[in-house]
């Protein structure tokens, strides 16, 4: 079977009526969830932050091939800087969330200045490593972040001094989904971009990329300064919402789960990021309110039919069935 | 002087704990190169089998692990016939997905039939007797460990460094191809590998149980701990894993002793100090 | 189907919000816990206890039929336990909440059971400041303060005299170390030095160096249930504390769900706590005698006590105030009851359960270890809750 | 003042090891020059020293009469040094278009631009289209270079090097790898390489370079064993020796 170039979806996708085509997809799903399930815009609203945390993985693993296990780093630093700021300098929800993305745009280009010299085990390692020792820091700081009580107090004013967070999370389902629906629109266009082809060019090739005269290393720490970005503005986005960080926000869990997620719904693609998250959530989800005892057999088995059957991640999965119809005939 | 004499002391007792529960994926992720993140499921495995052997059976300590051991051997082998043969040939991340599906079924497994309390292995009462050893007293297990761990690090490091298999791994794990055209028999020499690894991990996890009990979720909580030591001890060497775990048993005892209080924080700078000096591990030089 | 209009959902928040309705119905109360992953036992302690005394007590208070409805989070994961109330609230239409077995899944839902005026019952979650961010809270389980406290006057009282104090280095770590040093301190004891035991040791060997060169006659220690506690009292009995004449005083390492894994070198440790599965009183027999018959594989430790009292608590409130969550948070304060645990109240300002703490220590009883009680420090409140 | 490349006394050590000897050497503008020596003799670590993916131990590369010894490799691509890959090393889960068009984006300074579409600029789409009709890779310019049989993959490789607009390329083994019926393909393009261009051929095919090359420079144990026209090095004893000694035709 002949893969399909990506670049070449995406230019159809994006040329004539077909660039608007994922975009009223996704609006739909939304409204769809939405209405289908307004007592779940809790967990709803959850997983679009999961989205757009994934999302800004998919950036550095999918698309830049860089394989961290610390990516929580950004997110936690995200929740502490927009929960801080709500305490004490102001509870507006979008200043909140600059606030996020800058902090965790600042502990990814320093931690990128380190993380992206190293490659494979090592890479992993000093991720981790460098998640711990924040989270330490995190949970030792109690009188700035309240350990592992966890930092509250935090309340937001209306967003835009409009739309206040309401009881059923409302609100906050739109306010994520916005986020999320803005962060699509930016990575569309950055991965579309020569810095998107570069990034892609690297994954593939490293030294090839230096043969042809590509300062690698810069061109893979802004990578992971513009993921770590978006990875603030999830955690930013999770504390406003819950009105609590915890110290749990940096853990080794998250990170994992995250890569887990991109992987399940396949990497390098926006859209298997959100298709990875929305499949592994929903089953933890319906497993774990099902059998609490025994989920982990159906997520378990799950990430072995994947991966032995779709390789590409789930978001292969059309193609895969069209294939087979099609070899059938 | 004491406390620089416990420090290394409990140090290297510890890191031979540690040596021991990751001596096995030493195997499987350095020496064959899989990202071998069930490594841990193998030791729950072993130290389940050994919890409900002692603890249910009655069945005396030593008899317990060899046949434990055993057990999880005999898992392995179809494991690696029906699953792990795939995954060789898988990218990193597609088998980061597939060892990390393994794992969750494993968890999923024991917490099935043993629930998701401590699984107790019983020992000899005898093994933890306090032993003087004149400037410092240590659990006579302990002892055990060290001798255990030193005649396993010299044993592995004779297999892989002196036999015939050992020189069949590291050619079939080079160029699967040119071991095959050689008349290697590429397909026997990973089994025989894997169900190696399998097997260390289910000595250390029974052995380590010491320190780090088992308990269905064993596999994710001591994960960063495995794989810290396979890391600053260098992918593909034993020699390497075991003054790994040694140096980071001595550096994390010397900061409990010595900055208790900022003793994690210490321990995973050390860590990211060490990476950024040496990234391919301690033994082997930057490239 | 499920298709709802937001208009009939706000109706139907509105009306819930109101709440009070005199009739028979079915009133639901939110059980919010862990039931999967590494700390799954708190789910299902909480579950089970519910169960026994529902089983005890039948399931209709006036009338009412009481549902429970079960929610799982996870683990300590608050943003998780904010969607599961929201959840509950909204859809289920609970009048009461119930679980939290960590202290920011509780802290989580602060805000909304503030707005939805929804009382709270706290089976576990054990930091005294949570009652102070809702009044909708109340506890039935136990702070730090609560125990330490009488653990360093009952060592303080038997001969302590230099006390060395070896926590977690986390918040409820902390809480116990300067409860129980402070209290120990007023009663003329020294502390000679505080140990902070980073929560990801697995070896504690250096540590009990340490605690032998501190010249301590006592350890008092907190480490939460689990792999730390079993490496701990481990490395006490193994590295000669024992031998070298240092005593031991805890609070709930020696928890029944963990207590047989821990063995031989458990028996002797002494402990302070508000229950032990072998209290002798008769309620307690019956307690363990349904528990025994229902899940013969179980065995009732402190979460199940918080879970069974909580329920206890929340028949109480229905009873005396149906599902006004205000008048439930009035109708809550100053009660009291015998529990199996013991005689207990609601304080009226901390909402927090005034209880005895026991002294115990392990024994062999049969082929299993128990907390034995041999005395007892009588009605003690929240120590924490004014600090 | 020579312009093209001038390499001066270049040496280099691995410890004790010495790779590379005291090599002299002029590739002027325009030439058509071949490195050949037989195996170990040092040949790839002397692209790499060029390229600065080495640096040397002792003596100096000139391009064009500007010093770049002390360039890194990204500099020197940019000062006009390319080489293609000995085992093609291609982006190969990329198109064959956007394989050449990366370099050419590269070269253009555009890769740090974020909002701009990678495919928006029309002068370069325009030099993208003539090098893929070039190499006649248009049939295939939107298959990913992985679906591509290794023959085709070679001539990506040389196309993509190129569209770097070197001043001095160098080829490491052309041809390795493609079956000789394909290797007319390798040759035709090496031939119509525009004549601005020094090229420089590492390669072990003796009749692929007595095909292109106009000089011919023997490399033995790093150091320089003779240099000279095709037919020159045809004649001369030491190489018959070590080439038809040695079984090769």
């Amino acid at each position: 079977m002949i893969r399909i170039s990506t670049i070449d979806i995406v230019r159809t996708s994006l040329g004539g009526t077909g660039k608007l085509l994922p975009v009223a997809i996704l609006i739909t799903c939304a409204f769809a969830a939405f209405w289908l399930f307004p007592y779940d815009l809790g967990f709803l609203t959850q997983m679009l932050i999961m989205m757009v945390f994934v999302v800004s993985f998919d950036l550095i693993l999918g698309y830049a091939g860089v394989a961290t296990l610390g990516h929580a780093a950004m997110y936690g630093c995200g929740a502490y800087a927009a929960g801080l700021f709500a305490i004490h300098a102001s509870p507006d929800p979008l200043l909140g969330l600059a606030v996020g993305a800058v902090i965790g745009a600042l502990i990814a280009f320093f931690s990128g200045l380190l993380l992206m010299r190293a490659h494979g085990l090592s890479l992993l390692m000093l991720s981790i490593a460098i998640t711990m020792v924040l989270q330490e820091i995190a949970s030792k700081a109690r009188d700035v972040t309240g350990g592992a009580d966890g930092l509250t107090g935090i309340s937001m004013t209306p967003i835009l001094g409009v739309f206040e967070f309401d009881f059923i999370g409302k609100t906050a389902f739109w306010y994520a989904f916005s986020v999320l629906f803005i962060i699509l629109v930016v990575l569309r266009v950055l991965v579309a971009s020569p810095f998107g082809l570069a990034l892609r060019g690297i994954k593939d090739s490293p030294s090839r990329m230096r043969a042809i005269g590509t300062p690698v290393y810069w061109r893979k720490v802004t990578a992971y300064v513009i993921g770590g970005t978006i990875a603030g503005i999830a955690g930013a986005l999770s504390a406003q919402i819950t009105s609590l960080v915890s110290v749990e926000a940096f853990n080794f869990a998250l990170s994992a789960d995250v890569m887990v997620m991109l992987i399940l719904g396949g990497a390098g693609r926006l859209y298997g990021a959100l298709i990875g998250t929305l499949v592994f959530m929903t089953v933890r989800h319906v497993a774990a309110s099902i059998d609490p005892f025994n989920w982990l057999f159906v997520i378990g088995f799950m990430l072995l039919a994947v991966v032995f059957f779709l390789p590409d991640g789930l978001i292969s999965l059309p193609r895969r069935v069209a294939g087979m119809i099609g070899a059938r005939k | 002087m004491t406390v620089a004499l416990s420090i290394v002391v409990d140090g290297i007792a510890y890191g031979m704990i540690l040596f021991m529960i990751s001596v096995g994926l030493s195997v499987t992720m350095g020496l064959m190169r899989i990202v071998n993140l069930a490594h841990g499921g193998f030791a729950l495995l072993g130290g389940a089998c050994a919890h409900v052997l002692t603890m249910r059976y009655g069945m005396p300590f030593v008899p317990a692990l060899a046949a434990s051991v055993i057990a999880v051997i005999v898992i392995a082998i179809p494991l690696e016939r029906l699953v792990y043969r795939h995954i060789y040939r898988f990218s990193e991340l597609e088998q980061v997905l597939a060892t990390i599906g393994i794992v969750f079924v494993m968890i999923a497994t024991v917490n099935l039939f043993l629930g998701s309390t401590l699984l107790t292995i019983r020992m000899p009462p005898e093994v933890s007797l306090p032993v003087n050893l004149g400037f410092k007293v240590l659990p006579l297990h302990r002892i055990i460990v060290i001798v255990v761990g030193l005649l396993m690090v010299t044993g592995l490091y004779l297999l892989v460094e002196r036999t015939r298999f050992g020189i069949y791994l590291r050619a079939a794990v080079d160029n699967q191809n040119t071991a095959a055209s050689l008349g290697i028999d590429t397909p026997k020499v990973y089994l025989a590998a894997f169900a190696l690894g399998a097997g260390l991990a289910a000595v250390g996890g029974i052995l380590g149980a010491e320190l780090l009990p088992i308990e269905a979720y064993y596999p994710l909580r001591y994960m960063v701990l495995f794989l810290t030591v396979v890391t600053v001890g260098g992918m593909g060497s034993i020699v390497g894993s075991f003054i790994a775990a040694l140096s980071l048993g001595i550096l994390d005892t010397a900061g409990r002793y010595l900055l208790p209080d900022v003793g994690t924080i210490f321990f995973f700078l050390a860590i990211i100090a060490l990476l950024a000096l040496r990234p391919n591990g301690l033994l082997v030089r930057p490239s | 189907m499920r298709r709802l209009c937001a208009g009939l959902l706000a109706t139907a928040i509105a009306t819930f919000a109101l709440g009070g309705a005199a009739l028979a119905e079915t009133i639901k109360v939110g059980v919010i816990a862990t039931f999967s992953g590494p700390n799954a036992i708190w789910g299902k302690q909480f579950k089970e206890a519910i169960q026994v005394y529902v089983a005890q007590h039948g399931n209709e208070v006036n009338g009412n039929t009481i549902e429970f409805i079960y929610k799982d989070v996870g683990g300590p994961n608050p943003d998780a336990s904010k969607a599961a109330a929201q959840e509950l609230l909204i859809r289920e239409g609970v009048k009461y909440l119930a679980g939290f077995d960590f202290t920011p899944n509780a802290l989580a839902v602060a805000p909304l059971i503030n707005q939805a005026k929804v009382p709270a019952i706290i089976f576990n979650a054990a930091t005294s400041a949570i009652n102070k961010q809702s009044k909708y809270f109340v506890r039935t389980s136990f702070t730090l303060w609560q125990v330490a406290v009488p653990a360093a006057q009952w060592a303080a009282k038997n001969g302590a005299k230099k006390v060395v104090t070896a926590v977690s280095d986390y918040n409820p770590g902390i809480d116990a170390e300067t409860a129980f040093g402070s209290a120990f301190e007023q009663q003329g004891g020294t502390i000679v030095e505080k140990i902070r035991m980073p929560l990801q040791t697995t070896d504690f060997a250096p540590f009990m160096q340490r605690i032998k060169n501190s010249g301590a006659d006592t350890v008092f220690a907190f480490l939460p249930a689990g792999p730390a506690t079993f490496a701990f009292t481990k490395a006490y009995s193994e590295n000669g504390l024992k031998e070298a004449g240092i005593g031991f005083i805890g609070t709930g390492e020696t928890d029944e769900t963990t207590i047989d894994a821990l063995g031989e070198q458990a028996i002797g440790l002494t402990t302070a706590y508000h229950y032990s599965d072998v209290h002798t009183s008769d309620l307690n027999r019956a307690f363990a005698a349904k528990l025994g018959e229902l899940f013969p594989k179980s065995r009732a430790n402190m979460a199940s006590m918080g879970a069974y009292d909580g329920a206890h608590l929340i028949y109480k409130m229905i009873e005396l105030a149906g599902t006004d969550g205000d008048k439930a948070i009035e109708a809550a304060k100053g009660l009291s009851w015998e529990s199996p645990r013991g005689p207990v109240s609601i304080d009226p300002t901390s909402r927090h359960v005034v209880q005895n703490v026991y002294i115990r220590r392990v024994e062999r009883d049969g082929g299993r270890l128990v907390n034995r009680e041999f005395d007892l420090v009588k009605s003690v409140p929240d120590l924490g809750f004014d600090r | 003042m020579t312009s093209g490349l001038r390499i001066r006394n270049l040496s280099k050590n691995f410890g004790g090891l010495q790779v590379a000897r005291n090599i002299t050497l002029d590739i002027p503008t325009g030439a058509r020059a071949a490195l050949i020596g037989p195996n170990g003799a040092g040949k790839t670590t002397f692209a790499n020293l060029i390229i600065g993916a080495l640096q040397p131990s002792s003596g100096s590369i000139h391009l064009d009469g500007k010093d770049i010894s002390q360039l890194g490799e990204a500099a020197r691509v940019r000062a006009g040094i390319a080489k293609t890959f000995q085992i093609t090393n291609l982006f190969k889960d990329l198109s064959v278009r956007d394989n050449i068009r990366l370099p050419i984006l590269e070269r253009e300074h555009r890769t740090f631009r974020f909002l701009e579409r990678h495919d928006g600029d029309a002068a370069i789409e325009a030099e993208v289209e003539e090098l893929l009709a070039d190499f006649r890779l248009l049939p295939l310019a939107n298959r990913l270079v992985r679906s591509l049989a290794y023959g085709q993959q070679r001539l990506v490789e040389l196309a993509l090097t190129l569209s770097l607009k070197p001043r001095i390329l160098i080829l490491d083994e052309p041809a390795a790898g493609v079956p000789s019926s394909d290797s007319h393909l390798i040759v035709d393009a090496i031939k119509r390489l525009p004549t601005y261009l020094s090229v420089l051929i590492i390669e072990h095919d003796m009749k692929l370079v007595f095909e292109v090359a106009s000089r011919i420079i023997v490399l033995v144990n790093g150091a320089v064993l003779v240099e000279g026209t095709p037919e020159e090095i045809s004649r001369d004893l030491r190489v018959r020796e070590l080439y038809l000694g040695a079984g090769h035709g």
